[in-house]
């Protein structure tokens, strides 16, 4: 089957941030995404859980970007342009898709 | 003085209040009992319609009220004004920082309609009666505090990151949150089908309500519990001190309120109550998104680990007690 | 003509049309306010089996009827002839093409159960009866209509695909799907159990029956108000003018199918409203399976942002209105 | 005999048991009905509660007595006990590995809330009285057999894991675990606050109870059908023997040491029910942590999809019959 | 610590496809897999959520095959034979595992 | 934007065990992950799935943690101590992120 190389970006962020991570997304003409929920984790602000967690405001959501590699830059620009003063990671993958014409 | 002790020590063998401490208590013990996010945000929906559908059936039978403008409109200044007292009470008794300070100033302006629920579901225990609309006051109180937060925070030299976080996004969805939509709606639908419409759907929403507040209450002490137990290491004494403190000042500024509105023994209880009460859930979330600095580990532990659990078991009682006093009902 | 629409405008203050017209106005106004997916499905559930329960109930204290089993043909009769007047109508209307139009019909022969259940709910306070049966009748009406829209693209050369689609799994899981087997489940322990049956369960499934009813159209708003939003670019007139008069049209062939039955007043009443409702959960899942081609938001914004809407505050009460001038009841 | 025989009928047609067997038919049929997972929690949270704080009440009316802490000893020896019984017969009736053995015997020797809870509502509904501490005495048997089974590994050589497994980590979680947490949490609720605090909330813990039973028992239907269907392949003819035996044998050891305590007849009857079901909810998980070597596949089968459904239908009516019969009551 | 190189498979479906997918997974030999739910997404047939979404009947699922190398091929052909008519992308990425008796 | 290499490993393990798993990486000095729901799966003990399984005490999660590369070997050390006799898969990538100050 023919590949393609592509870029996997996987950004975990505070739910109440998501609306403004996909607009930002969008405005950065990413527009496919995918996003998972957060059941928990660890990081330097410590821990949380959904079930123990202090209030049911806070939370965390993982939005998933297949990209062609090209496309990097602008999608971290405007990622970051979010997650400056929020908790949250970024990781980037080298992977490949099959069919080229979506992404 | 006696009376309202052995009130306040009646109000603790409640069901209600003994599902919270149960709840408490199994957080402190790490048992891993727990309520599904589902149930819980179900619950809380179930909560608000039942709340606010009763106030706006008791709108409809004793009519609109002058008063309900005026109460109205004492609420948002309350919600204006309270941040500014808890920020100076929290720079004198603790060492936290401005942001840290703003962000848990804004949720001791606004209110928690749990406890809120808690006060009237006593109240018509003990057959007192309070204004229905005392539930748009509610939501009335809800917002403005976080204005005054951010205001602060200007102040203080951090305002160009609050300020530039408040854009139209966030103002609307602060005022359209969940709650105030719900909780507002629900009192527009009573106020309008009146009784009729409560004798259509008083087996849901009244019969049950105790009980339904028995397991939200049990999962409020769970989640309390553990936010107290994962945070022990922050709660210095002057975050405690305030965190009691502050109700108390708080329920006197809603006295003091109530008492110049004219409102009825219930009312003024209520007052008091939604003065002493912080928020947990809007507030929290408009904190992430416009102070992201400050930490949730501070403002959500005070309001919910240990305001929340005051109010619900001595403040109000004492609330109530008061309020029947000097208003001789 | 009067008295229908005098019954309408009463019809429109009852809490459960307000509360669907809450959550609406909610989703257009862009709150976040919104119902767990767990919740909707626990109510839906609820309301499976209480109206089932309760139709079977009914059937054991009136008897076996034959009427039942020509009630059963008619629907599923009705059920595969409405898709091929709705996919005569849209071809006039609209633009769409034939996927979309086969899609959407047969979204409009099969039945929506909650108009079904908000319309049983809207009788029985109007202490009109209605053929306990009814029940089974809805349940025989979902799954017909798939077969006449898959029917109708083999005949316009999209049927290779379609036919494949049609595989055994797929019959099976239509004819299985949750809602047709607890609907048709209850309706037998109810029909079982009979009367006793029903002191045993009724203060789970008849007194708070209404209550829940509000707060999961409540939900129902809130999705077809984001719905509606989202798709508002698709909607042109012909679509619009559509999702208004293909329920009319079905509650002709309902009202004529009721008559020639000799149904009670509030059967013909649930016999138009089932021929008028379109389906939003069984048939927009079979349709993603068998025709993926076919847009959702063309037939789900239909159904359910226009259609439902439609029938709950103004279509039932006019076919009620109407089967009681026609049935002198 | 015969009594026993026509009593099973009767109450093999009430909504309960028929809800549970629409369950379990739709699952075997392959249908796609479910109930959500935070539905189901939300659900068995409910019983608890209910269940639990009805037992307080019902202590704090009939006032202690000492057969209450004979019968919490008693329940902890059978516990102890049963699983040295289920595991000598699972090794002359089956095939099984010591291991699965070990771990099914665990199961036998604990208790399933729901089979008492379905037990204690046929009694209530036949007007036959129990003591309220039988509550009590179920959290009470929930997790001895579980050491039991850890016991019989060690003594079979497979000790090192288990042993190591079990440290302090997990005897906190069996014990603090959220069924007996809220069990008895609920059952001391209802003691301290009695009537008075049953009249504030039954509404929702009394009238709806059997009707929440019904839609909980449906979803264990499907839950056990599921199970059963998937592991069909394992089911050996030694292993169903089993499954139906040792609730047999199990309700013999009940029945002694009911009879012995001098307990009432429902008394008796629930004694039988406890020691005759097995656990599928807080051993299952304990033995993932502390025999993952054992396959689930085998024990929650064996729980589940038979030992279940054979208390449920045909189990507590004869429970039921015996106790009658031989207290005279 | 003994490593191989393995594919790691990410495939997000429409979650109405889900079991005709796993069917044709176990078909092609794939026995492994971990289904993720998902929340929402945007791609080019637009934005849904689960929370906003017009019907229940909708929404996705992500599923997870790690496989050895050589079955990538075999993998593919059952998936895209599934997904063929319907929305969802898929992509493929190289890892390492461990047990690799277990892949 | 200045990227740093880093690994990304996936655990997928029954939800029993998520506690003692994420006390091994935090004796392990990893402490930053991410844990995702699951909702069925398959694998060599068989097919399971959050809605029809025989128990509701059953269920896995899936922990991802991004490390620095020479922590991975801690880490799966103490990952396999966990996994040892249960049920779960591991797999690594190699993935890139941007504030490496994070991990
Ligand atoms: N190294 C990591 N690997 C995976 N997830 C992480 C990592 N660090 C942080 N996270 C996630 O990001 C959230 C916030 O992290 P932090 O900003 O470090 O408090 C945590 O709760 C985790 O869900
Ligand atoms: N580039 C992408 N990256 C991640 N997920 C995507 C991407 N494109 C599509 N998706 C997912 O696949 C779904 C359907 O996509 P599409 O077929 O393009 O409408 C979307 O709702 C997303 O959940
Ligand atoms: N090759 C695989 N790819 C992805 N997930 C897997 C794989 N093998 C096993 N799993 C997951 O791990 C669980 C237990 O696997 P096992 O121990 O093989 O029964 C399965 O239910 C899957 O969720
Ligand atoms: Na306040
Ligand atoms: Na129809
Ligand atoms: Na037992």
């Amino acid at each position: 089957m023919q590949t393609h190389t592509a870029k996997r970006v996987e950004i975990t962020i505070e739910a109440v941030m998501q609306r403004r991570l996909t607009e930002a997304l969008e405005s950065a003409e990413v527009s496919g995404y995918t996003i998972h929920p957060v059941l928990g984790g660890s990081g330097r602000s410590g821990h949380w859980s959904r079930e123990g967690q202090v209030s049911r405001a806070s939370g965390m959501v993982t939005v998933v970007c297949i990209i062609r590699p090209e496309r990097l830059d602008p999608l971290l620009d405007a990622a970051f342009s979010i997650l400056d003063r929020h908790i949250g990671v970024v990781n980037v993958t080298d992977c490949v898709v099959m069919r080229a014409e979506r992404f | 003085m006696d009376t309202i002790l052995s009130l306040a020590a009646a109000n603790l063998i409640s069901p209600i209040i003994l599902f919270f401490a149960l709840g408490f208590a199994a957080a402190l013990m790490r048992s891993e009992l727990s309520v599904p996010e589902a149930i819980a945000k179900g619950m809380s929906l179930y909560l608000l319609l039942a709340i606010g559908f009763k106030g706006g059936v008791s709108l409809s039978e004793h009519g609109l009220d002058a008063r309900l403008f005026f109460a109205l409109i004492a609420g948002v200044l309350l919600s204006f004004a309270l941040p500014f007292v808890a920020f100076a009470l929290l720079r004198r008794l603790t060492g936290l920082s401005v942001v840290d300070a703003a962000a848990t100033a804004a949720h001791y302006g606004s209110v928690s309609i749990v406890t809120f629920v808690a006060a009237s579901t006593v109240l018509s225990s003990a057959g007192i009666a309070a204004e229905g609309y005392m539930v748009a006051v509610a939501a009335a109180m809800e917002a403005p505090a976080i204005l005054s937060a951010l205001w602060l925070m200007a102040r203080s030299g951090g305002g160009a990151a609050g300020a530039s976080a408040l854009g139209p996004g966030l103002i609307r969805e602060i005022l359209l949150n969940g709650s105030i939509v719900l909780l507002i709606g629900a009192f527009a639908i009573g106020a309008i089908t009146g009784p009729q419409g409560m004798a259509q759907i008083d087996a849901f929403i009244v019969a049950p309500f105790q009980g339904v507040l028995c397991l939200f209450l049990l999962d409020m002490g769970l989640v309390a519990g553990r936010g107290l137990r994962e945070a022990r290491g922050l709660l210095r004494p002057g975050l405690l001190a305030f965190g009691v403190l502050m109700p108390l000042i708080g329920a006197v500024f809603g006295l003091v309120t109530g008492l110049v509105l004219g409102l009825s023994t219930g009312g003024v209880a209520l007052m008091m109550t939604l003065s002493a009460s912080a928020s947990y859930i809007a507030v929290p979330a408009a904190m992430r998104v416009a102070l992201p600095e400050a930490r949730p580990a501070i403002y959500l532990t005070l309001a919910l680990g240990i305001t929340f659990p005051f109010n619900l078991t001595l403040g109000i009682p004492i609330y109530m007690a008061v309020a029947q006093v000097l208003t001789g009902g």
